[in-house]
């Protein structure tokens, strides 16, 4: 059978982001030349961004088992046992070209595409996260870039009523024209109802339903995997437009939907819009689908075959119904006034059949559209070892507790509240930990079970040394679920990284995914889902690589939760992993060596010890568990008297160092030594006495007290009100500066 | 025991948060109603709660006003029922002509979800007998249009009937105690009769030992005590 | 078929945050010539009416009912012949 | 002095879900003649400036720089003669 209209070109599919080899490829597997339509649909399935064609043998070596996992990647999210009878449902998403070139519709679509992979899978989501890197605070596109991401991801999760409960920020200069927006989203579901794309049934009816079809985001998928130039801002392709109330119409349907025992299977249509929900739903049954493209509702007059498969409008679903189900699905959709179409049906003939009217427009064979999408093994160079900058080359004589109130303002650490007050973090009402601690914390609905969550990454750890790096990065996320005494369960990862096919990026992005591999493994977090974002570069330069980690745990009982803010005079402040005698602190490519001591180099970052990592997480737990915790916070980016300064800042007591001579060295204050926590006791005694036994290295810094002030020594005390405005002061001040000024 | 009724819209986002904390205090479940429904049973109390019940579009709460329920809604106040609207709720009750003024757009021109003090002013109003007059509540918003507005000759009317039942507070030192710019830091106003009341805070969020607070459960127990 | 555009401002004597906002960026970017920034709604639609009058009777009933909050707005109405294209 | 209007609207092509609301809204109420509802902005000021054309070419980069998302809006600049009143 031959598809009609005129065949396409080696020069379109160049345009379409496909090499001449790969034409010649498709060509052969055909056994003829492919129409455009059908060239479209190759090029969205064998671009990057849906294929992983540099970066799949890689992920392959990535740890995804493990007894907690339901269903690792390879579905729309990845699924967890949480205990109970339920599943968490979780993955992480970027959003990063669309976001530049418009950075409301660009972060809220993001939100939007993150949501619908997980109630996809049958789960209600119940929080959000995000993962942001911006250029430097004074770039001239920042301020518009920040404002217009940040409301674009309140716009849409504030709407739809999920609490966005987390995430990160960072400034380098190397996003200025090209930021980084991942999203991540969490949903709950009872682990035997969690719903695949996999379609089955030949003859089962193909369901259409949400938004019309329109003209934005064509080609969206190719775009997302090709480099970006200064030009292409100007050339403004069809900017999709987020609709959170369509958006929780489709959720509210879908859900009510799966549970009225109605579906078959269901797929989102996120990238590559049509093509990537039909074939991949096809493909993973081992069947075909024949598509009526007459049926798919659209939004604009006169859209051709190519323009509807390659669409990406948002909030639309395709779904396989079961055959009796038809009309229980139309009482729902029309509750929910949502658009619906039969647009097709399941056949047995292994192929994608499109028609208009009688006539077929497109017929490809399902399986080169996904087996035979090139993998390439690209050409690597690992990143050159970076060393240490020596102490004694960076430590200057600023007085402790100005260098501390200078970091603290800095915008490595200045508080984020501008951001995550535009978020609404309460609604559902189960929040119990949200932004401004570690990780944040949800109550599992109607349940005394918790579930934390964090996302995660250190760029200049990873530019510096991508191995250690990505290690740091899920070590993190392990600590900062670990502070708020809950478990550490699994991970979802964004690999951001610039263009693979020069050596040089490859290289990173294979020391990253061995790093994080490696600490997956070692610390029980298997990867369950995840997202590759690559040609993140401008003009030839690329970002700094970001592996962000999204990691998710348990609490049994939530009423253990810990918090960061100290909540009472006179207990005494530990730090658990690290021994007394050490106070020549890891500076190299800290915080320290770039706010205090001007030293930008892409130094080594701290070395990760792994079996440390899991045995101080460990011990955390333990003395969690004998109710020996009032208040903990993990030690991270700024080091120990930062950490303490941020817990300080979290509640309404102050501190006062022990005061031991190591105490006042930069060193011990702001070294980023990784595997310590701080914590707070009212019983230090058996704190000493749990961590001896489990040959914990801990060591006593401080004892909280009433006055609000750091008292670092007699004569260097800090007010709390005036960290505070230092430290909040920041980004409000960033996001008001006149511009030109 | 009071009959309770929440009505959902479909952008409705904190009916079902709302749903439990009733339940929680009253140990009975609340009846649902949902927008497209046009006959309700007799009620006590009728619940309009958060969210953004046609997306915003338009305006806040205009959409949600003109549709079927908002019927029977009517009828309900005009028997002088008992009425609660939070945030979008609250939208939706100066949109139906239920409570004077409109919420305009916050001053920053951003949304803002954090903890807000309210001092209650209930020594005219029939809801709030369950609290003291100059209650001091710490109860969070989240809402992007929760700037009170009312023209000169509404506002003095307002106050000289007393229908002002929360205002911001800014006993803590806070200089941004106001969250959106309301005029006079109005932060909930009840109607002529005392019997329906709007406010932009959500109660329901400070109603459960895990959201670190219960004043707003204080605040839900003197509607339903009211109402019942 | 006649074309309705509805323009809906802001009364006076209601603050516009908005505009303010818009006028001190302006400022701030050295444009110092604009004035008195006031923000405003559109909404555009076809009606499937040919008399003019009677479509502005049934628009105003529009406004009046749904699409502008009169505590706070007033609006201006314009009817014109659909010209196809 | 001169009086400025700014017409903003969204280009061809691009969801316009308020104006798909603000239909089906109208619908349930009866209204059933009015339909592709498109939604606008307005911006209104007055400018220190007599020459019509530079007025106009003033205001173009005030939108272009600011005042219009022209990724997904397009605009029109009207320049009257300010009417003293
Ligand atoms: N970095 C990664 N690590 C592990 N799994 C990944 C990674 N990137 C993508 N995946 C998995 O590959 C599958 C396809 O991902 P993707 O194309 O992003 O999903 P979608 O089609 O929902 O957009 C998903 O199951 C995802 O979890
Ligand atoms: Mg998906």
């Amino acid at each position: 059978m031959t598809a009609s209209a005129d065949l396409s070109t080696e020069k379109q599919a160049a345009e379409m982001g496909l090499s001449a080899d790969e034409f010649a490829l498709i060509c052969q597997r055909l056994g003829r030349t492919p129409n455009l339509t059908e060239l479209g649909i190759f090029s969205a399935m064998w671009s990057e961004h849906c294929s992983y064609k540099s970066s799949r043998r890689w992920l392959k070596t990535l740890p995804t088992t493990g007894k907690q996992v339901i269903h690792g990647p390879g579905e729309n999210a990845g699924v967890v046992d949480i205990g109970d009878g339920m599943a968490a449902v979780f993955k992480i998403e970027s959003h990063n070209h669309p976001s530049f070139i418009e950075p409301y519709q660009g972060a809220a679509t993001g939100v939007g595409g993150i949501l619908r992979d997980v109630f996809t899978m049958g789960a209600r989501p119940v929080a959000l996260l995000n993962a942001l890197r911006f250029g430097a605070p004074d770039h001239p596109l920042s301020r518009h870039l920040v404002g217009g991401v940040v409301s674009g991801i309140g716009g849409y999760g504030n709407c739809i009523g999920i609490p966005t409960v987390g995430g990160e920020t960072h400034f380098d200069p190397s996003y200025n024209q090209n930021i980084l927006v991942n999203a991540m989203a969490v949903g709950l579901a009872q682990a035997d109802r969690i719903f695949l794309s996999a379609a089955s049934g030949p003859g089962n009816p193909v369901i259409y339903i949400g938004a019309k079809t329109g003209r934005d985001g064509i080609h969206g998928a190719t775009m997302a995997s090709a480099e970006f130039s200064e030009e292409d801002s100007s050339k403004r392709p069809t900017v999709q437009v987020g609709d959170p109330l369509a958006g929780k119409l489709l959720m509210e349907a879908s859900l009510e939907l799966m549970a009225s025992d109605s579906v078959v299977s269901i797929q989102d249509m996120g990238a590559a819009g049509l093509t990537s929900s039909s074939v991949e739903m096809s493909s993973k049954g081992g069947l075909g689908m024949e598509i009526n493209l007459d049926k798919v509702p659209t939004r604009e007059k006169g859209m051709i075959p190519y323009e509807i498969m390659l669409s990406e409008s948002q909030e639309r679903m395709l779904v396989v119904l079961k055959p009796d189900a038809m009309d229980r699905a139309k009482a729902i959709f029309d509750k929910w006034d949502l658009d619906f179409a039969v647009i097709g049906k399941v056949t047995d003939s292994g192929h994608l059949v499109l028609k208009t009217g009688d006539q077929v427009v497109a017929d490809l064979p399902i399986a080169p559209l996904v087996e035979d999408a090139p993998e390439y093994d690209r050409d690597y160079k690992d990143t050159p070892t970076a060393k240490p900058i020596p102490n004694q080359d960076l430590i200057t004589e600023m007085p402790l507790g100005e260098a501390l109130i200078k970091m603290m303002g800095s915008h490595f650490l200045a508080s984020r509240r501008w951001i995550y007050e535009q978020y609404d973090r309460h609604v559902m009402a189960d929040t119990i930990i949200e932004s401004g601690g570690d990780a944040a914390m949800i109550r599992v609905h109607n349940t005394q079970r918790g579930m934390s969550m964090t996302t995660d990454c250190t760029q200049r750890y990873v530019l510096a040394d991508p191995f250690m790096g990505a290690m740091q990065a899920v070590a993190e996320a392990y600590r900062n679920i670990t502070a708020t005494g809950a478990t550490p369960l699994a991970t979802t990862n964004n690999l951001n990284f610039g263009n693979p096919e020069k050596p040089a990026i490859m290289g990173q992005i294979v020391g990253a995914i061995k790093g994080m591999g490696a600490a997956c493994s070692a610390l029980n977090t298997p990867i369950v889902s995840g997202n590759v974002s690559l040609y993140n570069e401008t003009d030839g330069k690329a970002i700094s690589p970001a592996p962000v980690i999204g990691m998710i745990g348990v609490i049994d009982d939530i009423a253990h939760a810990i918090k960061i803010a100290i909540n009472a005079p006179d207990e005494t402040v530990y730090i658990i992993g690290q021994a007394q005698d050490t106070n020549d602190g890891w500076l190299s490519n800290s915080v320290y060596a770039h706010v205090i001591a001007d030293q930008t180099m892409a130094s080594a970052p701290p070395p990760v010890d792994l079996t440390a990592e899991a045995k101080h997480g460990d011990m955390i737990r333990q003395l969690n568990t004998k109710g020996l915790i009032t208040a903990a916070h993990d030690i991270g980016d700024g080091g120990a008297l930062t950490a303490l300064a941020e817990m300080v800042l979290a509640g309404s007591y102050g501190v006062e160092l022990i005061g031991s001579d190591h105490q006042r060295s930069h060193g011990w204050a702001f070294g980023e030594d990784q595997g310590r926590y701080l914590i707070v006791t009212h019983d230090p005694d058996a704190v000493e006495v749990a961590a001896q036994a489990e040959h914990i290295p801990l060591q006593k810094i401080a004892t909280t007290i009433s006055a609000k002030e750091l008292k670092l020594g007699n004569d260097d005390i800090i007010s709390v009100t005036d960290l505070r405005s230092i430290h909040e002061g920041w980004l409000p001040n960033v996001m008001s500066q006149k511009k030109g000024a | 025991m009071a009959r309770i009724a929440v009505i959902s819209f479909p952008g409705s986002n904190c009916d079902r948060d709302i749903i439990t904390a009733i339940r929680d205090i009253t140990g009975t479940e609340p009846n649902q109603f949902w927008h497209k429904e046009s006959t309700m049973p007799r009620q006590d109390l009728v619940i309009l709660p958060g969210g953004f019940s046609f997306g915003d579009y338009l305006r806040c709460g205009a959409i949600a006003a003109r549709s079927p329920i908002m019927d029977e809604v009517l009828e309900h106040a005009w028997r002088g029922g008992y009425i609660l609207g939070i945030c979008n709720g609250f939208q939706i009750l100066t949109e139906a002509d239920l409570l004077p003024g409109t919420l305009m757009r916050n001053r920053g021109l951003r949304f803002v979800c954090r903890d807000v003090v309210l001092e209650t002013h209930n020594s005219d109003n029939a809801i709030l007998t369950g609290l003291n007059e100059g209650q001091k509540l710490r109860i969070p918003v989240a809402h992007n249009e929760g700037n009170y507005f009312a023209d000169a000759a509404t506002l003095k009317k307002i106050k000289d009937k007393g229908q002002i039942a929360f205002t911001y507070s800014g006993a803590d030192q806070d200089p941004n105690y106001n969250p959106n710019g309301a005029i006079d830091d109005i932060a909930g106003i009840v109607s002529e009769n005392g019997r329906v009341l709007g406010l932009m805070p959500h109660p329901e969020r400070k109603a459960d030992p895990i959201h670190g607070g219960l004043d707003g459960r204080l605040l839900l127990k003197s509607v339903i005590e009211a109402a019942s | 078929m006649v074309s309705i555009t509805i323009t809906i401002g802001l009364k006076d004597g209601v603050l516009d945050p908005e505009g303010r906002a818009i006028e001190s960026s302006l400022n701030n970017l050295g444009y110092h010539e604009a004035s008195e920034i006031k923000t405003g709604r559109l909404i555009r639609f076809t009606m499937d009416e040919a008399d003019h009058a009677r479509a502005h009777q049934k628009v105003s009933k529009m406004c009046e009912t749904l699409l502008v909050n009169t505590v706070i707005e007033h609006y201006d109405i314009t009817v014109e012949d659909l010209i196809e294209e």
